[in-house]
């Protein structure tokens, strides 16, 4: 274990990072309105701050080391206590700084992008909201925190998605993702308890411990517990079955596309499959290879579903859907480091690309690329962001997203998982392909929108240019075989962890992934560059200068398109798009309508037919007993005289014979 | 002279008091077999004294407080009979059904 | 001074003297009312917060604050006051709620306007509940838990909702608050015949027990019973006895459709009142009577308790899908939550009775809000119909708020009161009292839990059905008023409370858990 | 039983009693109410004769003075007032004639079963000059002095009554404005 030093008072005073953001939801609640730019100051200030506690946190790890936990206890019951506290060590630093960096940039952003919007205090309140949840979520040291982290964010992605109720389907879709995460949350409790009962305590640490020297009650639960718990982490991180939600959530604010739906909360499942990575790793390993499969699933379907979308934010949210499924699959698989490190420099550039398109959206004001088109020229700081943040998805050399997306391909391999490597190379063309659609479609060929068209603000392009800069040099923190920074900051310094290997840097499989990565880009140049896929703008790319040049590669294209491209982007895609509204969402409709027709028949029938009947019935009978007993008051004095001598007689009778 | 004799009258004329309860239909002549049967306790209570003979005549003493109460019970009748025979015209018991639920 | 009993008995008879007084102020005073009627509602939560201070909390399992004066001598029934861990948190709520009752009412007093009356019978209802949860005698308990059916019988009755309604299942139409008011007070009558029949079994037979002196005392009984004395089918008898009485108070599944007909039918204080503590005298009587007096008993129903719970959960769910009446579906969530409550009681584990007590609080506290909410939502539309409400926040944006929150906090929202009761209940029902049917309640667990996806499902389509979207034309043209100065006074400490407690269960479990463990010690050991 | 007719009080009483008993089956048997009432009159003094066979010589005359001469007096003023129906053919009795027959003899079955059971063989001791009336008056101050004044408030009730129910009646007239 590297040597690691307790943090000193700065990670005593770590709880504040958490605090802050609520803080300045209540502020701006109380007096949001009032201030100038309607509540946005205080949140972006708030912000601000742990954007910087985080990043002196995060250099002291990267210097010699913290691991730190602390909490206090808020209730006891029998013999579990329930804590609230916050721990500081490798993962959760990097998981402060991604978060930290993220809202900073992504407030202030928003800060132009929500101006004169309806409801733009209550937006910052429920966006400090997400935040604060979103950093109890990371910091906590037992499992009840982490679920009171897990559905906090939860409400403020139902609250941020459902931000323009007035129409019917914003709100659908908000209940929507509430749901499918609430189903999904349904394993991640049951898993806590389990894991919980067997361990004695919720911790962490305890648990972790136990999963590491094989506590023998943990044994029989811990398979169990880890699946249990992965159900969880594919809710919330939209992995195959549970991925419905997120191409809705797009009817959210893009601010809230890109931080929540894209760097921070959809990475809450990997952020705790990493977190507990030693059952994983221990116990619960023979498991794992079921989160391979459900990782390579999501990476290809999610990958295929991108290619046929309209709306610019839904190619972002299955590219997204595609890479969680890479960051599980390396988890799965054994690359602890490679996972997180995706996910590190994921957060960065789709954090990017869901500004850049939120920028687009903001100027051309719809979101189908349909309408966009040759804005290269018009938005300069949006499109070189852009461009760097694509290129940095498609895993180019230089850029960040090449050194991750590699490290995974590498884990996928070496750990006897080639299948799947193969299917993530497969991913890596898909990526490149669809990214490199939406690149022409929005930005080359002739502007298809009326609206007038001009570069955003500064307040947006500024953040823009940063995280462009981010996408660049994030990569740079994990070069295999050159400086494995973040394998040393973040993998060794875990609150419990056993020792591990960082992935060998494998050059053919480097090369391979980006040998396909180029050929995407390449294909689909030739298809979209001019113009939209029109059939007649396929005919004009045979313009005269470049005529011999385009003309064999045409004929290369031909044959690659209809061995290899059009399979994919004509039917079988339109088949998974099918299969996913129709078939996945028709189960999700479907089971809602079943369930009202269910609560029709259990209310209406058992309910008021059948116990309301029984005793109604009883009351009515009892009613009619009383009118018949009247009947026998007949008020004539000598009924009554005949019935005292009949029963005196009777009576007497009766005590004679028998006594 | 045993006391069965007097007793066994006594029940006799309570029977026809009872039946003549029973059966008149002119209030006043209910209040009539009433007063019959009253009139047999009367005699029970006298015999009852005849042979026991206690000190303090506790029969006759009682006799004398029922004939009392006798006479105050034919006034108040015959009172309430005569009120409804004003509002009714007629003092037939059958048809003085007001207390009916 | 107000140690030895009297601080106890003040509480619970304060507001019965309010209650006399205000009957006597002539009716035209309404300030005079007003102003008997906080200051005798007031006192008893003075008096409750004074306590809080004193109360040991180390030695949560003794009764604390009580007297023991002897009442009837004939049948040695004593006037046994006492408050432990579990009864005094209710005994506090109990305060709370009719105080915060009071205030609401200042301003909306319910069709047809009598303050006098209305008060005085807030006021009686607030000595029953305080009492109930105070006595530790026998027939103590019983006369307040049927006193306090009375004061609810004439709020539902006359107060209640006066349109005409179908009987379910006959041609027969009945106006709604005399058939709810009906049904309410010959349901709970029918059950507590059978609890009354219970306690006069446990009288007889604890004369043939050591001290061979026949007695109604509570703390005696439970030392008896979990010595062993009542067992066999004389016990099986008076538990099942106890149990109809207290399940139809709960409500548990088959005995619960007197609730949202009461609901539907009371004024807004009367179906907060009746949601906010009068749910909680049937789990306590679980609590306090039947599980320390009969254990063995105990653990052979906990099995069916669990079931019934559960079919609870699921059924009030379901049930709460198909509703179209805003308080009737608020109603069918009181049975959801109060069947998590009992699955942590027929867990018989430490874990799942804390639940239940929490459980219950919370309850008290979110549905509480929920039906002032409610309330005052068909106060102002005149309507419970939720397909004729529409876009409230628009119209009413603080009232929107506080219901949105509220819904929120009633699906079990971690971080609020709601969340550890459901929570702890299902790791309590994951592993019960040793020598409990592990299937059975394993599976309530996965039953529970799916119960808590239900929850969401029909809570957050009320919140989108009432709250969101664009309001309909028909509300354009009022002039709805948001919420008054006197509905925040009433709601804001309920507001705070919930999330006070959800992020600090210390406030409730500290009290509870040191009576919780000696209760369970005693009659289970272990 | 034999030598129950030897005696010749019991022959006395043999008379008198089936005197009483026609009277008295007269008095629930007559069609004509004043029948009955005069025939209650006659089973009244023969009750009275009784009484002076039993020595109960005071409580047979106060029968005869206060009961036969007021209250019968005050029953057939009633009988006048309320013009009841002295016709001949007057159905004066309702259907259930059988039932009140077998109840009455049921009644006088079981009175005498039991009083023959009880007091078989009691016999009731020839008396010399009966009971001094003196002894009657200490006793009535005496012992029962309680009863004698309950009885004397119930009389005063009865009283009352009578003069309430009677008074009521003219009020009426005077709003109807005179009339009867």
């Amino acid at each position: 274990m590297v040597h690691a030093s307790n943090g000193g008072v700065l990670a005593q005073w770590a709880w504040l990072i958490v605090v802050a953001p609520f803080v300045a939801m209540l502020a701006i609640i109380a007096f949001g309105k009032r201030m100038p730019r309607k509540g946005g100051e205080i949140a972006v200030t708030a912000m601000g701050f742990v954007f910087v506690y985080s990043a002196v946190l995060l250099i002291l790890n990267i210097a010699n080391g913290v691991i730190f936990e602390h909490s206090v206890q808020v209730a006891q019951i029998g013999s579990f206590t329930i804590e609230w506290g916050w721990v500081v060590d490798g993962l959760s630093t990097m998981m402060y700084f991604v978060v930290g960096t993220l809202s900073f940039l992504v407030f202030t952003y928003a800060t132009g992008y929500m101006k004169g919007d309806v409801r733009e205090t209550w937006f910052f309140a429920a966006f400090s909201l997400f935040a604060g949840a979103m950093l109890v979520l990371v910091s906590a040291p037992n499992l009840v925190q982490l679920i009171v982290g897990w559905e906090g964010v939860g409400l403020a992605s139902y609250l941020l998605i459902g931000h323009y109720w007035e129409e019917k389907e914003n709100s659908s879709a908000g209940m929507k993702a509430f749901y499918t995460n609430k189903i999904a949350d349904i394993g991640l409790i049951i898993g806590a308890i389990v894991l919980g009962t067997a361990v004695g305590s919720f911790r962490y640490s305890d648990i972790l411990d136990a999963a590491a020297n094989n506590l023998s009650s943990l044994a029989p639960v811990a398979v169990a517990g880890g699946v249990l718990l992965f159900i969880g982490a594919m809710g919330k991180s939209a992995q195959f079955p549970f991925h419905v939600w997120l191409p809705d959530a797009m009817a959210g604010p893009t601010p809230v596309s890109s931080l929540m739906h894209a760097a921070t909360m959809v990475t809450a499942g990997v952020y705790l499959v990493a977190r507990m990575y030693p059952l994983y790793a221990g116990m619960a390993s023979d498991m794992r290879v079921l989160i391979v499969i459900i990782g390579a699933i999501t990476l290809l379907i999610a990958g295929l579903l991108a290619i046929v979308q309209d709306d610019l934010k839904r190619v972002l949210a299955y590219s997204t859907v595609s890479q969680l499924g890479y960051m599980i699959a390396a988890l799965g698989a054994g690359g602890y480091t490679a996972g997180l490190f995706h996910l590190w420099t994921h957060a960065f550039f789709k954090g990017l690309l869901f500004l850049t398109a939120g920028s687009i959206i903001h100027a051309v004001h719809s979101n189908n690329m349909s309408d966009m088109g040759g804005l290269r020229k018009k938005m300069p700081v949006t499109f070189w962001s852009f461009t760097s943040a694509s290129l940095a998805l498609v895993a180019i050399i230089p850029f960040a997203g090449f050194f991750s997306k590699d490290e995974i391909l590498a884990t996928l391999g070496n750990n006897g998982y080639a299948w799947a490597m193969w299917i993530g190379i497969l991913g890596a063309f898909i990526t490149a392909f669809y990214m490199g659609r939406a690149m022409f479609l929005t930005f080359f060929g002739t502007y298809k929108g009326e609206a007038h068209v001009h570069e955003s603000p500064k307040v947006m392009t500024v953040p823009m240019a940063i995280l462009a800069v981010a996408s660049l040099i994030a990569g740079w923190v994990n070069i295999p075989g050159v400086y494995e920074g973040f394998h040393h900051w973040v993998t060794e310094r875990a609150i419990t962890f056993p020792s591990f290997s960082a992935e060998g840097f494998d050059v053919a499989v480097m090369l391979t992934g980006l040998g396909f990565a180029i050929f995407g880009v390449i294909v689909s140049y030739l298809i979209y560059f001019r113009d939209a896929d029109t059939q007649q703008a396929r005919d004009r790319v045979r313009i005269p200068v470049l005529w011999p040049l385009l003309e064999n590669k045409y004929y290369l294209d031909d044959l690659y398109l209809a061995v290899l491209v059009n399979p994919i982007k004509g039917p079988i895609a339109r088949a998974v798009n099918w299969t996913n509204s129709y078939l996945i969402d028709g189960i999700v409709n479907g089971a809602g309508i079943v369930a009202r027709y269910a609560a029709r028949i259990v209310y209406g029938g058992l309910d008021q037919k059948g116990i309301d009947l029984a005793i109604n019935t009883a009351a009515i009978v009892t009613g009619s007993a009383g009118e018949q007993a009247r009947r026998l008051q007949t008020g004539k004095v000598q009924h009554y005289a005949a019935m005292t001598v009949a029963g005196l007689a009777l009576l007497v009778i009766a005590i004679v014979i028998f006594i | 002279m045993s006391l069965v004799q007097f007793l066994v009258l006594g029940a006799l004329m309570f029977s026809f008091g009872v039946y003549g309860l029973l059966v008149r239909r002119n209030a006043v002549m209910v209040l009539l077999a009433i007063e019959l049967m009253l009139n047999a306790v009367n005699l029970n209570l006298i015999a009852f004294e005849a042979a026991l003979r206690t000190a303090f005549a506790g029969g006759q003493v009682f006799a004398i407080f029922v004939i009392t109460v006798a006479a105050a019970e034919v006034g108040i009748g015959l009172a309430i009979v005569l009120l409804i025979f004003r509002n009714r015209r007629s003092a037939n018991v059958d048809e003085m059904d007001l207390m009916r639920w | 001074m107000l140690d030895n009993g009297w601080g106890l008995s003040l509480i619970v008879f304060l507001p019965l003297v309010g209650a006399l007084i205000i009957l006597l102020t002539p009716k035209k005073n309404l300030a005079a009312i007003k102003a008997f009627g906080l200051t005798f509602t007031a006192l008893p939560l003075i008096i409750a917060v004074f306590l809080i201070a004193r109360f040991d909390y180390g030695a949560g399992s003794a009764f604390q604050f009580g007297t023991d004066l002897s009442w009837i001598t004939s049948i040695n029934a004593r006037y046994h006051i006492g408050v432990d861990g579990i009864s005094f948190p209710m005994l506090i709520l109990s305060t709370i709620l009719t105080l915060l009752a009071l205030i609401y009412s200042f301003n909306h007093w319910p069709e047809p306007y009598n303050p006098k009356a209305f008060s005085a019978l807030i006021l009686v209802l607030g000595t029953a509940m305080n009492g109930t949860f105070v006595a530790l005698d026998l027939v103590l308990f019983f006369v307040f838990f049927e006193l306090v059916l009375l004061p609810m019988y004439f709020m539902i009755g006359i107060w209640g909702d006066k349109t005409m309604m179908k009987v379910p299942g006959f041609r027969i139409e009945a106006e709604t608050r005399l058939y709810a008011a009906i049904k309410f007070f010959v349901f709970t009558l029918f059950g507590s015949a059978f609890m009354l029949l219970g306690f006069l079994a446990l009288y007889y037979r604890s004369g043939d027990v050591a001290p061979f002196v026949r007695t109604f005392d509570i703390p005696t009984l439970i030392s008896m019973g979990s010595a062993g004395a009542f067992t066999g089918t004389f016990a099986f008898l008076v538990f099942g006895a106890l149990f109809l009485g207290f399940a139809v108070k709960v409500p548990m599944w088959p005995l619960h459709t007197w609730l949202p007909d009461a609901h539907t039918a009371a004024p807004t204080v009367g179906s907060v009142l009746l949601a906010g503590i009068l749910l909680k005298l049937g789990s306590y009587g679980f609590i306090r009577i039947s599980l320390p007096i009969l254990p063995q008993e105990a653990q052979r129903w906990a099995p069916a308790i669990a079931i019934l719970a559960v079919i609870g959960i699921i059924y009030g769910a379901l049930a709460c899908l198909a509703q179209s009446d805003m308080k009737r579906l608020i109603a069918f969530s009181s049975v959801g939550h109060m069947g998590f409550v009992m699955l942590g009681i027929s867990t018989l584990t430490v874990v799942g009775i804390n639940a239940a007590v929490i459980g219950m609080v919370a309850h008290g506290l979110i549905t509480g809000l929920l039906f002032f909410v409610a309330g005052s939502m068909s106060h102002r539309y005149h309507t419970r119909e939720m397909v004729r409400l529409g876009g409230n926040q628009k119209l009413m944006p603080k009232m929107g708020a506080i219901l949105g929150f509220t819904a929120i906090a009633s699906l079990g929202l971690p971080g609020l009161a709601g969340f550890w009761g459901e929570f702890m209940s299902l790791v309590g029902s994951y592993n019960p009292l040793a020598g409990l049917d592990l299937g059975v309640f394993r599976t309530a667990m996965v039953f529970g839990a799916i119960g808590t996806v239900l929850t969401a499902g029909y809570m957050l389509w009320m919140l989108q059905r009432v709250n969101l979207g664009e309001p309909s034309a028909e509300w354009g043209g009022h002039a709805l008023v948001d919420a008054d100065s006197y509905e925040l006074a009433a709601w804001v400490p309920l507001m705070v409370l919930i999330v006070a407690v959800g992020v600090f269960p210390k406030l409730v479990f500290g009290a509870t858990n040191s009576a919780v463990v000696s209760l369970v010690t005693k009659a289970f050991g272990g | 039983m034999g030598g129950w007719f030897t005696e010749a009080s019991n022959w006395w009483f043999l008379i008198i009693a089936a005197f009483i008993v026609v009277a008295s089956f007269r008095v629930v048997t007559s069609g004509n109410v004043v029948h009955s009432a005069l025939f209650l009159v006659a089973s009244l003094a023969g009750t009275a004769g009784l009484f002076l066979m039993l020595g109960a010589q005071f409580v047979a005359w106060v029968l005869v003075l206060v009961y036969i001469g007021a209250v019968v007096v005050l029953f057939l003023f009633g009988i006048m007032i309320t013009r009841a129906p002295t016709g001949p053919k007057v159905e004066a009795d309702n259907p259930r004639k059988g039932f009140a027959a077998t109840a009455a003899t049921v009644t006088f079955a079981v009175m005498t079963y039991s009083s023959i059971s009880a007091f078989g063989h009691t016999e009731v001791s020839k008396v010399g000059s009966g009971t001094a009336t003196e002894l009657i008056g200490n006793q009535l101050m005496g012992r029962f002095v309680l009863p004698f004044e309950v009885v004397s408030f119930v009389l005063l009730a009865a009283l009352v009554g009578g003069i309430v129910l009677a008074r009521q009646d003219t009020s009426d007239d005077i709003e109807e404005g005179g009339g009867q």
